[in-house]
């Protein structure tokens, strides 16, 4: 059993998925159960995978044993194994927020056993995109993530399902040019595996075939990470879709295409080796920038609180390309940091975004003066969050950016030491722009919050137990996060292999 | 084996005590007494565990405990040496009489958000704690910035318009200046490979002198921003919107005090004196302190209220703190270490005189003061005595620095700071004694005629317990915790380079 | 309730051509591992003998209780698949390892049993998938739905 | 034979053609349905590209005829094997995205994309 745990952890989930219905169907009352307990099951297998990572390094796992350029192939390294560990525990965490949060907002969504469907289908694909060994499985998983999260965010109304549909067509999009990237790169060396393409591509870099089709998986990895300027749907989707959808979207979803680029730039087109791929990863690391001041001073600008969080998405996702785009293993110790701590920050905001809509009925950020009294541990959850966006010690968005600055300074892109520490600043603007808010402003008279205290559900003022309790794991691993970040760097991150792509 | 293991992580358990404080302060919201004695007890115990490391410091030894990896080759290390004693002592002792204060200040006046207001107070004694002891660069940095945070929602906590506006200054000047020295370490770890302070600095020979010199500036911005250094000087005054015992430990011991305790150590302990004279960064540092000190003497003079004009003595008092170091003589660095603590005592003294004041009066305006040392004399005699010692008085603490620092600028061969310590001693004179003048020799405004005495013996123990102990350093120097010893001790180190 | 077909001929017709779809369904599902075949198309096949029989007969399609069943079975159709390559775990083998399944047969033939094993639940999957797109589209513009099959 | 290298050079050309049709297709409408169908001719374009990369002149469908043992006799089966499944995400993206078209257009009442951004805004 314990040698099975790579195909394990993407079947779990599949398996989860596609037996919910009919576990439904004939056992209603089992259902959460069932969900839960094999979410916490795959996340238990995610910890036993990354400590043999930890111990016995990386792990392959053949489908039907077919050795790799025929077979199938799933890898579980130090990233992908960072990346299937923060997919499974968000998926747990905010299986257990969805409930409690489905069972207040009563006028919401209504097929709830189908969101789960989609939701768990969500988690297989992102499991499987961080697992797979060849690009054409990466393709399969990638399309499974992306439909999933399609329907999910559609789930959310009339809006919700026009802002979908504009996902769809940007994200099909994005995935042909994906498909056509690596139709060049079979047509060039006849294989579809990693290992093997890192073998056979570099004599092959000078070709205008190879050169298409970098530039093609650069469009189409880049739409899906929402790499500005290619970011068009994702404002809109973070808005109007349900909110603990938008909480694994936001934070595991997006960052397995960054996790994509990283697989492809470093282990199969050479990295800072290769002269072409250095060049690429300069442009990524222009875009990323870009991004990162982009969503920060769009984030500014928004009154809305959920739409200042899709802002900051965008900026913050923005971190884990630039940390790529450096390649010092500094940075990629970043990168993989910011993996782990973007996911369980913004995640936990979503979370407190969707309390505020569940309590005070609005997310205006007007509106929420005096939150802080109604509901004081979702208050300071945002504040400990707030603080991590910042980049504030002790909270572990910090030492993202002392990894990220470090990096950039040793690799001497001293632009980007620039960017980083503005970004931090800009995130201070909006950030305690909220705070203020919410724990400093009295509640106008007849205000929003003050009339909303009014009309408080009966079970009580503070959210319900799951919730909370799924917003204080997050804080907690925010912390433990930033304060076990020199271990995790040493001991994990450390062992992120370049294939001889990177900075020294 | 547990005792050991506790003896060997001191410095640790000395940071945590107030965090855990603040956990137990806010779980026990609704119960005022349990709230406060929460503060009392961990307040009791940092000092027990600081001045259990006293002899150990006194005898030349340091503690060191790194109990954590922050990044690879970087530690969480904490290291307790003379310098770092003389700060976390000075701290924590502080910190017990404005607890005190608080409780006395808090009830008299029935403020709202108490609980918010123990808590960050814990959490500020913890982060300075962490400066105090700090090993390294990184750990030195995180501390600085939980400062800040833990300080914002104390200038924010009367919760109006003006207190929102000055805490907004307050994150603007700290967070964006806190940035630049976070460039500075990186640069500091990227050319040194390593950024443990060690006396006399590591720095020198590790880059041209326009590199040490741009990274010397860049690692000054936040201490210096914190310790209200002339052009970065705005949120001060600001801040002191706050209530009085926040002013009284944050602006005159924790905040300003981390800020100049920084610009210390990264002077003394990352590069060196005569480092900085060497890159040239010596002199315009020298330099802008004094101007500090004059400028901000002569706007103290202009400011009506007690508290602003106490602000910018503080500006101009700190600036001795800076110039010392930058001078970089024994004499200099003694008085200029010594000044960190009189100059706290001293300080402390004044915003408790400033609060005892405000919660008898509601009002700070120094021209309607006058007439009310008849009513209240131990209060005014306090504030007396303490403006006299800020000015340099022999038989009060800040004689002793002032004089050293006197010292320091003649052996050093600079006569002008001389005569600038001289005349900033006589402007004090001039701004701060003629609220005690006319305390005791002015008509009673008409208004405060209901005042009848002294105020809440809370508030009155504090001031007269600090006052005394500045009385009493004036003489003896080194009593109580032989500060004076621990500035002689970290003024070696520096020069000889070694602990 | 006994509904009236909706014309003699097609009902005639059905009658007629729904068993030979389902047996051809079949024999393009076992044949599939030889020829052009398998689970896709014969999925589709039977589907196809289900969506007659509703045209035949449009109150089938009104039974509510018809979509649960449908979609529990699109579901448990790739879970047939999963646990057909989850068999061959205890016996030694990684996932979909059909060598070695405990067949009594050569192990080219088990090879071949895996296989149907695994077309067996894609045609139950993509069967009851098609059946469950029709049924939805036929409740389009229906007042008592409510957009929500779960 | 140079008809042959002309023609398989030509076809290239030909999916070139397709693909940026369905993306100027789609850049154009504002009609969704129209979006839709755009986006299926993407998706096509790659599906040819792959199956002509996988074709030879003369080559045979990769099921085995009784009789033909030559390997090389047969086109490569990889890029048909991979298309089928390229073909099930389509059909898959093609299905969801009729479903929102529904919901859209009850929600809206147009399936125009300019005026439902219009509305959206307001």
């Amino acid at each position: 059993m314990m040698a099975h745990i790579p195909v394990m952890l993407v079947l779990i989930p599949l398996l989860t998925a596609l037996a919910l219905p009919a576990v439904n169907w004939m056992m209603p009352r089992l259902t959460q159960i069932f969900l839960k307990s094999a979410l916490l099951f795959n996340l238990a297998l995610a910890v036993l995978a990354m400590r043999h990572v930890v111990t016995e390094g990386p792990w392959h796992y053949w489908l039907g044993n077919w050795a790799p350029p025929y077979g199938i192939e799933f890898v579980v390294d130090a990233m992908s194994g960072t990346v299937v560990l923060v997919a499974a525990t968000m998926a747990y965490v905010i299986a257990l927020y969805a409930r409690s949060f489905f069972r207040l907002d009563e006028a919401g969504l209504q097929a709830r056993t189908l969101f789960y469907v989609l939701f768990t289908l969500m988690a297989t694909g992102v499991i499987g995109v961080a697992l797979a060994g060849d690009i054409f499985t990466l393709y399969v998983f990638i399309e499974i993530a992306s439909i999933s999260a399609y329907g999910v965010v559609a789930m959310g109304g009339g809006r919700a399902a026009f802002a979908a549909f504009r996902y769809l067509i940007l994200g099909t999009v994005a995935a042909t040019f994906y498909l056509l990237g690596i139709g060049l790169i079979f047509a060039m060396t006849g294989t579809l595996n990693m290992a093997q393409l890192s073998e056979l591509l570099p004599p092959l870099m000078g070709s205008p075939a190879i050169l298409a089709s970098l530039c093609f998986l650069m469009l189409g990895l880049g739409t899906k990470t929402a790499l500005v300027p290619l970011h068009a749907w994702l404002p809109d989707a973070h808005t109007y879709g349900p909110t603990p959808a938008i909480a694994f979207l936001a934070t595991a979803l997006l960052k397995v295409f960054s996790y994509a680029i990283y697989r492809f730039m470093y282990q199969v087109f050479g990295g800072h080796a290769q002269p072409v791929t250095a060049m690429a990863l300069q442009i990524l690391g222009w875009l990323a920038a870009a991004g990162i001041l982009y969503g920060s001073v769009m984030a500014i600008a928004q009154k809305d609180f959920r739409r200042m969080l899709a802002y900051s998405t965008i900026a913050q996702i923005s971190y884990i390309p630039l940390g790529i785009a450096i390649g010092t293993p500094a940075a990629l110790a970043g990168a993989a940091l910011q993996v782990i701590s973007h996911s369980m920050t913004k995640g936990c905001l979503f979370m407190i975004k969707g309390g505020m809509h569940l309590k005070l009925h609005t997310t205006d950020i007007g509106a929420l003066r005096g939150m802080s009294a109604i509901m004081p541990l979702s208050s300071f959850a945002l504040a400990i969050s707030a603080f991590s966006m910042i980049g504030l010690p002790p909270t572990s968005g910090f030492f993202v950016k002392w990894q990220l600055v470090r990096g950039a300074s040793e690799a001497g892109f001293g632009w980007m030491v620039g960017v980083l520490v503005l970004s931090g600043l800009l995130n201070a603007v909006y950030f305690f722009r909220i705070l203020e808010n919410v724990y400093i402003r009295k509640p106008e008279q007849g205000g929003h919050a003050a009339e909303s205290h009014g009309n408080l559900p009966a079970a009580g003022p503070e959210l319900p137990l799951p919730m909370l309790a799924a917003m204080l794991i997050l804080v907690v691993g925010i912390l433990a996060a930033g304060i076990g970040s020199g271990w995790l760097t040493e001991n994990v991150f450390s062992l992120i292999d370049l294939a001889g792509g990177g900075i020294q | 084996m547990t005792m050991d293991v506790f003896m060997g992580t001191r410095p640790l358990w000395a940071v945590l005590v107030s965090i855990l404080a603040a956990l137990l302060i806010l779980a026990s919201r609704n119960k005022p007494n349990l709230r406060e004695f929460w503060t009392i007890a961990a307040a009791l115990v940092k000092i027990g565990i600081v001045y259990s490391m006293l002899p150990a410091i006194l005898r030349g030894e340091t503690l060191s405990c790194r109990p954590l990896v922050l990044s690879p080759g970087i530690e969480l290390f904490f290291r307790v040496d003379a310098a770092g004693m003389l700060f976390a002592a000075l701290a924590s002792a502080l910190w017990l009489l404005t607890a005190i204060f608080s409780i006395g200040y808090m009830r008299s006046l029935h403020e709202e958000n108490q609980t918010g207001y123990y808590a960050s107070f814990a959490l500020c004694l913890s982060a300075t704690m962490g400066i105090a002891f700090a090993g390294n660069l990184l750990t030195f940095f995180i501390f600085f910035e939980m400062l800040t945070l833990a300080t914002y929602p104390l200038v924010v906590h009367e919760r109006n318009e003006e207190a929102l506006k000055a805490g907004r200054q307050y994150l603007t000047y700290t967070l964006i200046s806190g940035q630049l020295t976070l460039i500075g370490i990186v640069l500091v770890y990227l050319t040194a490979g390593q950024g443990d302070f060690m006396p006399g600095g590591f720095m020198s020979g590790m880059a041209d002198a326009p590199v040490l010199a741009l990274i010397f500036l860049l690692l000054l911005a936040g201490p210096a921003v914190k310790a209200g250094m002339m052009p970065f000087h705005g949120w001060l005054p600001a801040a002191m919107v706050a209530p009085t015992p926040v002013s009284a430990l944050l602006h005159a011991v924790a905040v300003v005090k981390a800020g100049c305790f920084g610009i210390l150590r990264i002077i003394g302990y990352v590069f060196d004196p005569k480092l900085l004279l060497e890159i040239g960064a010596a002199k315009p540092l020298a330099l802008l302190s004094g101007i500090t000190i004059v400028t901000a003497s002569l706007i103290a003079m202009t400011r009506p209220n007690l508290k602003q004009r106490l602000a910018y003595s503080t500006i101009g008092q700190l600036s001795y703190i800076v110039l010392g170091a930058a001078l970089g003589t024994s004499s200099a660095l003694i008085g200029s270490l010594y000044h960190l603590f009189a100059h706290g005592i001293m300080k402390i003294t004044l915003f408790f005189t400033a609060g005892a004041i405000y919660t008898k009066t509601h009002d700070l305006d120094i021209r309607r003061l006058s007439g009310l040392g008849r009513t209240m004399p131990l209060t005014f005699c306090a504030y007396t005595f303490c403006a006299l010692g800020i000015a340099g008085m022999p038989l009060a603490a800040g004689f002793i620095s002032k004089w050293n620092l006197l010292l320091g600028a003649s052996e050093s061969g600079q006569w002008g700071y001389a005569v600038i310590l001289i005349i900033s001693g006589l402007l004090a004179c001039s701004y701060l004694l003629p609220v005690a003048y006319s305390a005791f020799r002015g008509e009673r405004d008409p208004e405060m005629s209901h005042i009848d005495g002294e105020p809440n013996r809370w508030t009155l123990l504090p001031l007269l317990i600090t006052s005394i102990a500045a009385l009493i350093l004036g003489i003896y120097p080194d009593a109580f915790g032989h500060f004076y010893s621990l500035a002689r001790i970290a003024a070696d180190n520096i020069l000889t380079g070694t602990y | 309730m006994k509904s009236t077909p909706s014309s003699i001929i097609l009902e005639v017709a059905c009658r007629l051509i729904i068993p030979v779809l389902i047996v051809f369904g079949v024999y393009v599902l076992v044949h599939g591992e030889y020829s052009p075949g398998g689970g896709f198309q014969a999925g589709v096949v039977l589907a196809l003998a289900v969506i007659l029989k509703r045209v035949m007969d449009p109150a089938d399609t009104k039974k509510s209780y018809w979509t649960y069943k449908i979609i529990a079975l699109a579901g448990m159709g790739p879970v047939i698949y999963m646990l057909t390559g989850l068999w061959s775990i205890p016996f030694g083998g990684n996932f979909l390892e059909y060598g070695l399944l405990p067949l009594p047969v050569h192990e080219a033939e088990r090879h071949l049993y895996g296989i149907l094993f695994i077309e067996v639940g894609v045609t139950v999957g993509v069967m009851a998938t098609i059946i469950s797109i029709f049924d939805s589209l036929g409740k389009v513009g229906d007042p008592d739905d409510r957009g929500n099959l779960l | 034979m140079t008809a042959a290298i002309f023609f398989s050079y030509v076809i290239f050309w030909l999916i070139a053609l397709l693909y940026v049709c369905g993306f100027f297709g789609m850049m154009e409408h504002s009609h969704l349905v129209k979006k839709l169908m755009a986006m299926n001719l993407m998706q096509t374009a790659v599906i040819l590209f792959f199956l002509v990369l996988g074709q030879k002149i003369g080559g045979v469908t990769p099921i085995s005829v009784p009789g033909l043992t030559d390997l090389d006799a047969y086109v490569n089966p990889l890029p048909q094997a991979l298309m089928l499944t390229a073909i099930v995400v389509n059909l898959s993206t093609t299905g969801i995205a009729l479903a929102f078209l529904i919901v859209i257009k009850k929600h809206w009442n147009t399936l125009d994309e300019s005026e439902i951004m219009r509305r959206m805004d307001t």
